[in-house]
């Protein structure tokens, strides 16, 4: 199984092909859409991420030392984010999961979005990722 | 003269910007105006050449500076027909200004009185007002809305009754549009000698207001919508309803006399003014009523009714593009959805091609609420705005729906 | 690097010009900072190129508005050593800051406490303290002071009791220059549990402030005197404290959701950010932070001081001057008596001459009642100050008492 | 015995002889030493004119038609401005006092004194004469 390094590396190479926003921004919603929904009794208001202008509920459970995600989504393009960041940390090592980088959002055009005052609350969808990875790796 | 946007798009530098490599196409209006380089000029040149703090000064600049605001003063007395100056108070805002009076009537509501709002408030005009029923044991009640985001006054006469002390409105509702009928409300407010408030946040840049002509107790503006600077607002108030509250907030400026035993208060308008006020804000705003004043407040009305029917009419064509908020009687907001997006979606798309819309609650929950919906994308509209630009909003409207669809 | 006094008044370009005829010798720095041209530019490039509301704004410019303004309470942070950026809390001023605080305590104080100030405090530092008085029943004391204008601690250990809620004082008198023993006060207060505050007013412009170092409970500064815009303070306050006390103003961004039956709050900072906030005055600070910086507090502060210790010197030759505040411990501020002159004649004739001098209470009548006089006429320096001007202002001022006599 | 606008004249002729502020400040401090002293049971806080950084008294009472205006000032240049207002219009029929205009006081160079929220208080002063004037006039 692919290390969260060439995961990321793998989706650096996928936006490498985009020129144009509306292609990346169609990849984006692709992925979004490709996503599985949470089921509607997971989608409590506890697992909402605070911070993001959209509804995003993300929901983690521990797997042996791994941390496996499930999250949704109202907002499309907030969906394709977190399916991206799914793509890259689900059951992974808690430990590594918690200490990753992510650099990969800049390098994929996302540097806009990581601002910890964005609408979009990709920060803070991270920070809630690790913050579960730190709990199950401690 | 007729109304030439093209010159006055001039004195607009931000206007002439790219975002994302298209042209800048500013449609947040309803949220802060840009700002006019005369407005931006005047803060320079106070800063350049005679910044000070003000009153109580002798030296040469500190009067320039104590003259210049209290200039604007009267300036702000005459655009909005106060009796005199004393009546005009500088606030930080619009909910700086409310807070100053719901604060205040903690002193002269009781437990068995209410206070009426609409259902098409800003939190800023809501959340005051529950403290202060909080505090004071009185009843929050509302006025509801239609489905068009029209208030409706059928109830109003066991609404607003003889325990009311208060009736707080907005004139235009920043999430819907909607002009509020004012004088019906107020007329009925009057009658039951209940004190009223009208939160003029939207229409400082879209309407005449003439605070005699409405007989209101308070009113109130926030500078940044009206093409000033931020930080800065009016609260209007009759001199009488003014004198009958308590100061808000303690400090310079608003005693007359201190000593370490107690205080005794300065008359209007430094007794709601307390603290080095925002000068060069208050300067700046000069600035911005004289530019208004220049083109002229109707002929900005007008120029925004022109642009909102044909923003509604053109985006009426998309497939699933619903109107959130058609109300007779509308200035400036077009707040809408399209069936199968998310407002939050289009919000971003719309900014890859260069066009700023507000997406979201625009600080009106209890509207969202009412219309079953989490948000709403927002296209509001100011004197700088052209058709053109429509097409553009218009267009890449379109396009995302496509992308998203 | 020696202190370059002309490169830095260079950055100042109000101080190059002529009052009166004669050039501009600016002396009323406690009352107000100049500002440089980095801040000026700083408004203008906001106004220019990215004026938005922020928060909640997806298109671009609202994400540069709101990184720009974010941006700066991180600075704040830093410059303060506060633990988290959510302790830092944008206000209208000193006095909007002191007032939330005294507001919001009004929900923890209880009749049998006290509030514990000292006898030289700013009007802004003492009225608010007795309204929350008035409405809790607390009875309010204070340290007092001494012929030199410094606070006495004799009898602190029974003035700051048990019953203390809250010790308020300001670090650096703005009508004397005295330094209080900062750490001695808060001490003595956290010893017997009470909640402290310190003004910082006339700290931000002239001294290193570490709030983790004194442990202190809030601090607050006003950027007016930090060179930087009108309009805008800060209120440090730890998280603890910050999230006991109610919220002071409802409105937008402060709250987390809205029906029309209640509302809850929002975390820090928001909750006490109530309306959209002075982003332009925000982001003029970052600019007026950074300057402070470049320059060094700790060189400003000494350059002052050798102005100060100059100052007194000289003007000391005249007959009949007389200081006011002579305390062992000062930082800035020349305030002074001639006898047999009024400090408004004083200021009157200065001007005249181009000196810029503040005469009056300065908001501090307590210590005029203390020293039995008026008011005094104060010369307060800054970092653009020189000795040259020194010497203008001691003619000036010896040409004004001749002429009085 | 000379009218308004001739006790004006007169102002307006003193002070042109002056091109140096000093001339004219010390002028003006001189009318305030020889303006006579309130007796101290006279300077009530009542008779304060409110708006001046120096403290004002002003005394008024009716002289058949006119109106007899005492003052004082603990700031002698405040005094030497009372005391030329006193010049202008002590002994003056009220009514003519009240409808008097002030642009003499411009023309002698203390325009910069004239607005409403100069420390000096000047324009309170003259509000606060006219007042009683008109008070007396009714
Ligand atoms: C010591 C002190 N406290 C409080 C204040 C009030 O500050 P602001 O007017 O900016 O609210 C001042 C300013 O004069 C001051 O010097
Ligand atoms: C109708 C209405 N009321 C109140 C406000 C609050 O104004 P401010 O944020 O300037 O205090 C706004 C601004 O969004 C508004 O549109």
């Amino acid at each position: 199984m692919a290390t969260i390094k060439e995961r990321q590396q793998v989706l650096i190479e996928e936006f490498e092909f985009f020129d144009e926003w509306m292609d990346k921004y169609n990849h984006i919603i692709e992925m979004g859409k490709s996503l599985d929904a949470l089921p509607k009794e997971k989608k409590k208001d506890d697992l909402l991420v605070q911070g993001c202008q959209s509804k995003v509920w993300l929901h983690a459970e521990k797997n042996g030392d791994n941390v496996l995600f499930q999250a949704d989504a109202d907002a499309i393009i907030a969906k394709g984010i977190v399916a991206m960041l799914i793509d890259v940390f689900n059951d992974q090592p808690a430990k590594e999961v918690a200490a990753a980088d992510h650099g990969f959002l800049e390098e994929i055009g996302l540097k806009d979005h990581l601002s910890p005052t964005r609408a979009n609350g990709l920060m803070s969808i991270i920070k809630q990722m690790k913050f579960y990875a730190l709990a199950f790796a401690g | 003269m007729s109304y030439d946007v093209q010159s006055i798009r001039q004195q607009f530098p931000i206007l002439n910007q790219e975002i994302q490599g298209r042209p800048l196409v500013y449609l947040d209006n309803a949220a802060t105006a840009q700002k006019p380089i005369t407005v931006i000029d005047a803060i320079s040149d106070y800063y350049l050449n005679y910044n000070a703090n003000v009153h109580r000064g002798v030296h040469t600049l500190s009067q320039r500076a104590t003259d210049a605001m209290e200039a604007v003063r009267e300036e702000v007395r005459a655009h909005i027909n106060a009796a005199e100056t004393a009546e005009i108070i500088f606030t930080r805002g619009i909910t700086d200004s409310i807070n100053t009076i719901a604060f205040g009537m903690g002193a002269v509501v009781s437990n068995n009185q209410n206070v009426v709002i609409t259902a098409i408030e800003h939190h800023s005009n809501i959340v005051p007002w529950q403290m202060l029923c909080q505090r004071t044991g009185a009843e929050l009640r509302h006025l509801p809305m239609n489905e068009h985001g029209e208030v409706v006054l059928d109830d109003i006469e066991d609404i607003i009754d003889e325990n009311t002390a208060m009736v707080a409105f907005n004139h235009i509702s920043n999430a819907l549009g909607t002009i509020n009928p004012v004088e019906a409300i107020l007329n009925r407010a009057q009658k039951v000698g209940a004190w009223t408030l009208v939160d003029g946040a939207q229409s400082g840049p879209h309407a005449r207001v003439d605070v005699r002509a409405w007989n209101v107790d308070f009113f109130t503006l926030s500078s940044h919508k009206m093409y000033g600077p931020t930080g800065l607002g009016v609260l209007y108030g009759k001199r009488k309803k003014l004198e009958a509250l308590p100061p808000y907030q303690g400090g310079g400026e608003m005693i007359a006399t201190v000593t370490l035993d107690g205080s005794t208060y300065a008359g209007l308008p430094h007794k709601f003014e307390a603290g080095t006020p925002h000068i060069e804000g208050i300067i700046g705003f000069g600035a911005a009523l004289k530019y208004i004043n220049e083109i002229g407040i109707e002929a900005i009305a007008a120029h925004e009714r022109e642009l909102l029917k044909y923003a509604t009419q053109e985006c009426s064509e998309i497939e699933g593009f619903r109107v959130i908020g058609d109300a007779k009687n509308k200035a400036s907001v077009l707040s809408f959805v399209v069936d199968g997006t998310h407002p939050y979606d289009l919000g971003v798309l719309l900014d890859q091609q260069g066009v700023a819309v507000r997406t979201g609650q625009h600080c009106t929950q209890p509207i969202m609420d009412a219309f079953c919906i989490d948000g709403t994308a927002r296209a509001s509209f100011a004197m700088y705005n052209t058709k053109k630009e429509i097409d553009i909003f218009k267009t890449a409207l379109e396009k995302a729906v496509t992308m998203l669809r």
